[in-house]
């Protein structure tokens, strides 16, 4: 399952629960506002540097574009996408559910 | 309604989400109304609630004093929509202080209305969540 | 910006003339853009509304009123008969009754009363008097800018109230204290500096008419020549300068240069008085209007010409023909044998009178054409020698060239016609909403002929009609090409003595 | 002291009437009309323009075109008024014209029509949503004036007649500036005072339609601008000829 | 911007693909997301099957807004998509009747006058019926909202 | 419109943190200012999508404003791709597929050439 995420972690819960359901085999994109997540350091990074092994952590580019976050910023492991892999990421799963 | 002439052959398993709690906002009410329209075209539909869509089912709710409907009786009538599955995450209860007891009773007629009623509500943990949504082909959130 | 087809939302067959139910407020919000300092400095306007604008908007109310009978006389002498409610085509379109000719006057009116009438100064409340507040100003701004001067309601107003020439002078009044309109000022200052509208130079306009010789070869096998600045010619051709760029206006100039060819006379545009098109009778500035005038003149006199001919232009002609001799005559030094100025359907219209035109109608078989009146040629202006020869002489070439022309009801055409929605000085994007909604009246007209008749396309002899209608034609289910220039149709099946054409038809005669 | 106060509002209002009508026909007359702009087609001669006005003055031929209700009405109203005034000549010459007598009967029926016309019209402007809507408080009242002056008019006509050998001596004596003896009938002094107001405010007011027409520049002028060079006062300024560039 | 396309696990090459708006235009920026991932999905070759707009997302189809030159016009941005390449758009009658948004028949079945219709072009309005059949009909259903 | 921003507030296009200056319709004000950057952005606001094709138009236009300094007849502009891109691509109906709200207009925009004002 696919699983999107669109709200900054300081804001809502949305990335917690969206990381307590996810499964192995899933994958996050993290989308909007929910990129101020990926920033090193946060507090936010802590949860996703603990989150369920075999999940796939992606951030869309251009969110992170628009807000001025340095891919130096990013903690490791996260996949950085454009929109034309964001579809490829909806296709390539047989459902997605967004966490809104 | 006219728009729900359609190839009735394919059956698929929709699954909605509600993560919000009633009358704040419009979602609970706006996707209650999705729900029942979902059931009216003989798809397999459940609900799940989680975080703060709990909130829905609790029992006791009356809206009239902020001049609004009160949105949870119309989960009693579920049933005879033939939607008789409402996942209810536990450890998203605890979290807010409820237990099973707190919530509406909400049941539907065991097969064919013969022998009595069966409770709707089915609460489950967080793990068994996971997989109920990604037991369904289609995840609606609200 | 948005498109006409955002705003249509009825477009069945039905009535153009249907009276619509009153929507008190319904345009309030539709208004052109306001001019900037710069534009306005151009013309020699305040850049902002100017401290103690009221005033100075008074002084020259009275200014006016002093200088021009017809202002003072449209001030007193309407009864409020409400025989023009129902004639304005903005307000059978928006139904909003600041659209009422009547209710358009009573702007100024109100305020003409306030300042100028004993009964006003004294009993406001008796005569609908209001002083001139910036709400007023505001409002002015606004409705006098769904105007589009087409002199409708004045066919019939029993005193002969022309509303054109309230809102005129609303206009001049406002750009005098600094509130002045982007679209017109714009396009005035362009033309005082550049000689056209569109700010053509001089290489730009003759690129395009090499380009279009070389086009004309291709089709025709002739050598047919688009002069400019060429000296001692005999006719000098003044044309709106959309007719150097837009379609299907340029098609209508390819149609000049063939019947002008086939004349036998020798012709030239200018490159100086590049534009026929005369935008300060929109905004009611005579000395814009002088200005623009005498570029002709001057024009004429430098390259010698004989004769001067304007191209297909609603207020162009307008202004030439009532206007060009009291602006900047005497034209003393062009042959008096001749109309000055000339229509350049007149000009074809003549030909074909004395057999000079060969038509091969054929040409235009792909076309069954109706023919949209243009309010200022119309109801402004006249052609020929008898009253109503704007009516005829177009019809006329027409009839000539095409084999299928059906006319549509009676009483949307001839003085009766509606304006096309785009007129006044109005055609900016910025009043989209109003141009979509004014046009509805005439579309409903064309609907109703492309039904019974199977009409196609429509003609017309106005650069304004031409790229109105090719905005608004596709929020009515028409084609955006569905309108065309007339002399495009003439050109079309005009036979040129040698071309691929003559000989054609020659062959087929064998 | 009825008699001397009327005459004396009557000198008034006949000097407002024509000393305002005058000064209002002499500025109509001053001002320019910078530019040609007859509404077109329009006669081109100086005769074709007279017969023009003549259409618009007796048919009423633009408001024919533009609606039949209010063109019923309207002309219904003016040809009675006419009619009533001539009929009314009666009074101010001695002896009687002969056609003022021919007039009589048909005055009588003209007052009808006068009432009628106004009726219709007043109803228009109430039922009528987009003549409502431009009708201000004084349109209305300048209908019930002369409803109110064809009412009592008729009402002395058929049920409380008044002296009219007295009145017309009074009238005479205006003529005269003499001061004749006005018969105090309430109707008849009510009917006076409401042509009094008509003469006070006919120069400033929406009556100056009727001889705003004559100057209306639409109507007019002559479309002859290829034939006849058109040089109003306002033109004499000289032009800015050369090349400015 | 060099992005990195995700490790292929994708089995099929045109997939049908419906879309589900949930959140109102500018206040948030759902619509916009929405948007420039449809249009990677079209320049894939993927099909969109509908586009769905509830909640605060009917306030995508009214023709009235007027954003600011430099700004982007999400409704237009919309319209076009229906214009050039056939997306289905559909507006969620009851959401739709509650915030607003009618349609020439909605404006006249209520009695809101002539010229009150206010739904942009390229737009439709129809029962929720549509989201259901959207979800049988497509292979993905992507949800973006508030 | 007119009412919320004063006539003499400019308003800009941001093109990374830089300020161009365009009038109410958004059609620069310094045609020296464009950019193939700006012109993405300006497309953006046209809800439009800049491929090859709509470029094609936007370079024909601009080198038709670097000789003659105003924007190009569509006639001419329609010649001039029919000869540099085929037949297929010279006529006006392509035009208007790629620029729906009319290529001299909207085309011009995205170019950022001046808008052609007048009868058209």
């Amino acid at each position: 399952m696919l699983h999107t995420v669109n709200a900054s972690p300081f804001e809502r819960t949305a990335l917690t629960c969206c990381l307590a359901h996810a499964v192995n085999g899933d994958a996050v994109v993290l989308i909007e506002d929910a990129v101020y997540a990926v920033v090193k350091g946060s507090t936010a990074s802590a949860e996703i540097v603990a989150m369920t092994e075999g999940v796939d952590l992606y951030v869309l580019g251009p969110d992170l574009a628009a807000r001025g976050i340095n891919r130096a910023k990013l903690i490791a492991g996260i996949t950085e996408i454009d929109y034309a892999g964001f579809v490829d990421l909806v296709v390539a799963h047989t459902s997605s559910q967004a966490w809104l | 309604m006219s728009d729900t002439a359609i190839a009735p052959k394919i059956i698929k398993k929709f699954l909605y989400v509600n993560r919000k709690a009633p009358y704040g906002t419009i979602y609970a009410l706006e996707a209650l109304e999705a729900v029942l329209i979902g059931a009216a075209f003989d798809q397999d539909v459940s609900l799940a609630f989680l975080d703060d869509g709990v909130f829905q089912l609790t029992k006791g709710q009356n809206a009239r004093a902020i001049g609004m409907k009160t949105v949870s009786p119309a989960f009693g009538a579920l049933g005879d929509f033939g939607v008789t599955r409402l996942y209810v995450e536990a450890e998203s209860l605890a979290e807010r202080g409820l237990t099973r007891d707190d919530l509406m009773i909400i049941t539907h007629d065991f097969e064919n209305g013969t022998t009595g009623e069966v409770p709707s509500i089915i609460v489950v943990d967080r793990a068994r969540m996971s997989n109920v949504m990604a037991e369904h082909d289609i995840v609606l959130t609200f | 910006m948005a498109k006409p087809s955002d705003y249509i939302i009825n477009a069945a067959p039905s009535d153009p003339l249907e009276i619509p139910a009153l929507k008190p407020g319904a345009m309030a919000g539709c208004k052109p853009f306001v001019a900037k300092p710069e534009v306005q400095a151009a013309l020699g306007l305040p850049g902002t509304l100017v401290e103690n604008w009221q005033a100075k908007a008074i002084e020259k109310m009275g200014d006016l009123l002093n200088s021009s009978r017809s202002l003072q006389v449209a001030m007193d002498s309407c009864m409020k008969c409400g025989a023009c409610t129902d004639k304005c085509h903005f307000f059978l379109g928006t139904g909003d009754p600041k659209n009422m000719p009547v209710a358009r006057q009573d702007l100024m009116r109100s305020v003409y009363r306030r300042y100028f009438t004993v009964t006003g100064k004294y009993f406001p409340w008796l005569v609908g008097a209001r002083d001139l507040t910036e709400d007023v100003l505001d409002e002015w701004y606004t409705y006098f800018h769904q105007c589009s001067q087409c002199r409708r309601c004045s066919v019939y107003c029993p005193i002969g109230i022309d509303t054109s020439e309230v809102s005129m002078a609303a206009r001049d009044i406002m750009a005098s204290v600094g509130r002045g309109q982007k679209y017109s000022n714009e396009i005035i200052g362009k033309g005082l500096k550049t000689g056209n509208n569109l700010g053509l130079p001089l290489a730009a306009i003759r690129s395009t008419l090499d380009s279009l010789e070389e086009d004309l070869r291709a089709d025709t096998g002739v050598d047919i020549a688009m002069p400019l600045d060429a000296k001692g010619s005999d006719i000098m051709l003044v044309v709106p300068s959309a007719d150097l760029f837009a379609e299907p206006h340029i098609q209508g100039l390819i149609g000049y240069a063939k019947v002008f060819h086939q004349s036998g006379l020798s012709w030239t545009l200018s490159s100086y008085a590049s534009e026929a098109a005369n935008f300060a009778l929109f905004t009611g500035s005579h000395d814009h209007m002088r200005e623009m005038a005498r570029r002709i003149r001057e024009a004429a006199l430098d390259l010698g010409v004989k004769r001067i001919v304007f191209g297909e232009c609603g207020h162009a002609w307008r202004v030439a023909y009532n206007f060009l001799d009291t602006l900047a005559g005497p034209f003393d030094f062009l042959d008096q044998d001749h109309p000055i100025p000339q229509h350049i359907c007149e000009f074809t219209h003549a030909l074909i009178e004395r057999g000079q035109l060969r038509f091969d109608k054929s040409q235009n078989d792909a076309y069954r054409l109706t023919y949209h009146d243009s309010c200022n040629v119309a109801r402004g202006s006249r052609m020929g020698d008898k009253p109503g020869g704007q009516f005829e002489i177009p019809r006329a070439l027409l009839r000539a060239s095409c084999n299928h022309f059906f006319d549509m009801a009676p009483e949307t055409i001839g003085e009766h016609t509606l304006c096309c929605g785009g007129g006044g000085g109005l055609l900016g994007d910025d009043l989209m909403e109003l141009r979509a909604k004014g046009a509805q009246p005439r579309m409903r007209a064309l609907k109703n002929v492309a039904v019974e008749h199977g009409v196609t396309h429509m003609a017309a002899i106005c650069a304004i009609c031409k790229s109105q209608f090719g905005s608004v034609l596709p929020a009515y289910g028409f084609k955006r090409d569905a309108i065309l220039s007339v002399h495009q149709l003439v050109g079309n099946a005009i036979v040129l003595d040698g071309s691929i054409q003559a000989r054609a038809l020659q062959k087929a005669a064998r | 002291m009825v008699s001397t106060l009327y005459a004396a509002l009557f000198y008034v209002a006949a000097s407002v009437l024509m000393i305002g009508l005058a000064a209002r026909l002499r500025r109509y007359a001053s001002i320019p009309v910078p530019l040609l702009i007859p509404t077109t087609p329009a006669p081109t001669t100086r005769l074709g323009v007279a017969a023009r006005l003549a259409r618009e003055v007796v048919l009423f031929e633009s408001l024919f075109k533009a609606n039949t209700w209010t063109w019923v009405f309207g002309w219904m109203f003016h040809a009675a008024l006419l009619v009533v005034a001539m009929r009314h000549v009666r009074y101010v010459t001695q002896p009687v014209w002969g056609w003022v007598v021919l007039v009589q009967p048909y005055g009588i029926a003209a007052g009808f029509a006068l009432v009628a016309g106004l009726v219709g019209l007043w109803a228009r402007r109430i039922l009528v949503p987009r003549i409502r809507y431009i009708s201000a408080p004084s349109d209305h009242l300048m209908l019930a004036l002369l409803v109110g002056l064809g009412g009592s008019g008729l009402l002395m006509t058929y049920v409380a007649h008044t002296d009219i050998v007295a009145l017309k001596g009074f009238t005479l004596g205006l003529l005269r500036l003499e001061i004749r003896p006005l018969p105090a009938d309430p109707l008849l002094l009510l009917h006076l005072a409401l042509v009094i107001v008509l003469m006070l405010i006919f120069p400033f007011s929406k009556l100056l339609h009727g001889p705003g027409l004559f100057f209306s520049p639409t109507r007019t002028q002559v479309d002859n601008p290829r034939q006849r060079r058109y040089r109003p006062q306002s033109a004499a300024r000289p032009l800015p000829l050369g090349r400015t560039e | 911007m060099q992005p990195t396309v995700p490790a292929a696990r994708i089995e099929d090459v045109d997939v049908k693909i419906s879309v589900l708006v949930h959140a109102a235009p500018y206040t948030h920026q759902a619509a916009d997301t929405a948007y420039q991932f449809i249009l990677a999905a079209i320049a894939k070759g993927h099909a969109i099957t509908r586009v769905f707009f509830y909640h605060d997302g009917v306030n995508i189809a009214t023709r009235l807004a007027v954003p600011p030159a430099d700004d982007r016009n999400i409704q237009k941005c919309w319209s076009v998509l229906a214009a050039e390449h056939g997306v289905d758009l559909v507006v969620c009658i009851a959401a739709a009747q509650r915030r607003g948004i009618l349609d020439e028949g909605e404006a006249r079945r209520h009695g809101k006058g002539d010229g009150a219709a206010n739904l942009a072009p390229g737009f439709r309005i129809a029962g929720l019926g549509q989201l259901i059949e959207m979800g049988i009909q497509s292979d993905r259903l992507v949800v973006f909202g508030a | 419109m007119t009412t919320m921003r004063p006539p003499d507030a400019a308003q800009c296009y941001d093109l990374n943190g830089a300020a161009i200056e365009h009038d109410e319709e958004g059609y620069l004000v310094d045609v020296a200012a464009w950019t193939p950057e700006l012109a993405l952005q300006i497309a953006t606001t046209e809800c439009l999508v800049m491929d090859d094709e709509r470029w094609d138009v936007v370079r024909a236009l601009r080198s038709y404003y670097e000789i003659y300094q105003v924007a190009p007849p569509i006639r001419v502009l329609v010649k001039v791709l029919a000869k540099t891109l085929g037949p297929a691509k010279g006529n006006s109906d392509y035009l208007y597929r790629l620029f729906p709200e009319g290529p001299a207009k909207q085309a011009c925009k995205i170019a950022g050439l001046p808008k052609p004002t007048g009868c058209v």
